[in-house]
């Protein structure tokens, strides 16, 4: 169960627990969590939404990925859904590999895909209103239906 | 019968976690064009869209049973 | 409190703790932890020992140069000494900042950096002796006595 | 008088943490040079020097009271 989606906070040292292992000495995160501000407009609080059953399969592909481009890595993901207040926990990424600069580059790779192909959505709650977030710029299309390969590989 | 479901924006737009409907024979791109246009949806370009949680091209021709999931730009992370 | 070195376990939530901010959305982490094998030669436990007072100081100095690299970042190291089993952790380092890209280089800087100026020694213990571990090719020499320029911005 | 300071190998070698010596006036370079003269120090040019804490030059010159210490190349992390 190393990919999940998750009701309750994600408790960190257990998704680190997922890729210990005694051959290999380098483990990265990434931790996302709720910022207050963005472009200057104040954020109360969030709503995350996924497609639960196909965001787990997109993370596991995720991993695989991973674990194919950079040789004896292990992965582990758990993205939070539901209501999350200002600093609450969003997405934890755990990868371990034998060199730490493949620990580095292995899990930055894991957190560009996730915001490509993971059906997990934003909703932003402001004093004033609220709105789906799409990608950041809202400039990807998908004529043909579905990401291509070079939006996959970017 | 196909499942046809909405996230987020969409989910919004249309009113409904999921439709029911006739899809089998058609093509994506032909049930997108029918919901677009039955539900007045825009931005539909940005929109990608599944069979039974994997990503599917416009020309693949929907199946009988298959679950189709219509996915705005996702926000994750 | 950020920059420690540790005689008991390093809790990494702790760690993780000390640079969450409210408006700042990205954090890494490094945890280094003790590999059984290294270049086939098989590890029984490690000894670290420290220059406590001066390597507090050096990481200190570490957190200041990412603090004025990487606008808007937060660093926290803990470096644990004593002896340590096979899968505990070594080191922990955690940086958030506003840009996740930012979040990932400044962290590879720590960790680079803590190889080449903090005063800390890894003793490795085998089933067949002990040596204590210079810097990993023992090839850097320093012939005025200290870290050149060029050393410490590589 | 100073404190001098060994770690790791030099420690095993010179067999104790720390020398109290009569230092002051001396350049690093001289003491260093004394110190593995002493006690048969080898690779010692992969040895830094920190007065009070802090790298130092060969050429500086140890003031009274001030506190050397011998680092061999660290491997923390």
């Amino acid at each position: 169960m190393n990919y999940e989606i998750s009701k309750e906070a994600i408790d960190i040292q257990a998704i680190i627990n997922k890729v210990v292992r005694r051959d290999v000495g380098a483990i990265t995160t990434f931790i996302g969590t709720v910022r207050e501000l963005t472009k200057g407009k104040k954020t109360l609080f969030l709503i995350y939404e996924a497609y639960e059953s196909m965001a787990v399969k997109k993370l596991e592909q995720i991993g695989k990925e991973i674990e194919e481009r950079w040789q004896g890595s292990v992965v582990a993901i758990t993205h939070r859904v539901g209501r999350l207040e200002i600093t609450d926990v969003a997405v934890v990424i755990a990868v371990s590999t034998p060199h730490r600069a493949d620990a580095y580059e292995a899990n930055r790779y894991a957190i560009e895909r996730i915001k490509e192909i993971v059906p997990i959505w934003k909703k932003e709650h402001w004093e004033d209103g609220e709105s789906w977030m799409g990608n950041q710029l809202e400039t990807v299309a998908y004529p043909k239906g579905r990401p291509e390969e070079k939006d996959l590989n970017e | 019968m196909n499942k046809v479901m909405f996230f987020a924006h969409l989910r919004d737009k249309v009113g409904k976690e999921c439709l029911l409907i006739e899809a089998s024979g058609k093509t994506v791109a032909e049930l997108k064009a029918e919901i677009t246009k039955e539900y007045s949806l825009d931005k539909m370009d940005t929109v990608m869209t599944a069979i039974n949680e994997e990503f599917a091209g416009n020309e693949e021709i929907i199946q009988d049973e298959d679950v189709i999931a219509f996915i705005p730009p996702v926000s994750g992370g």
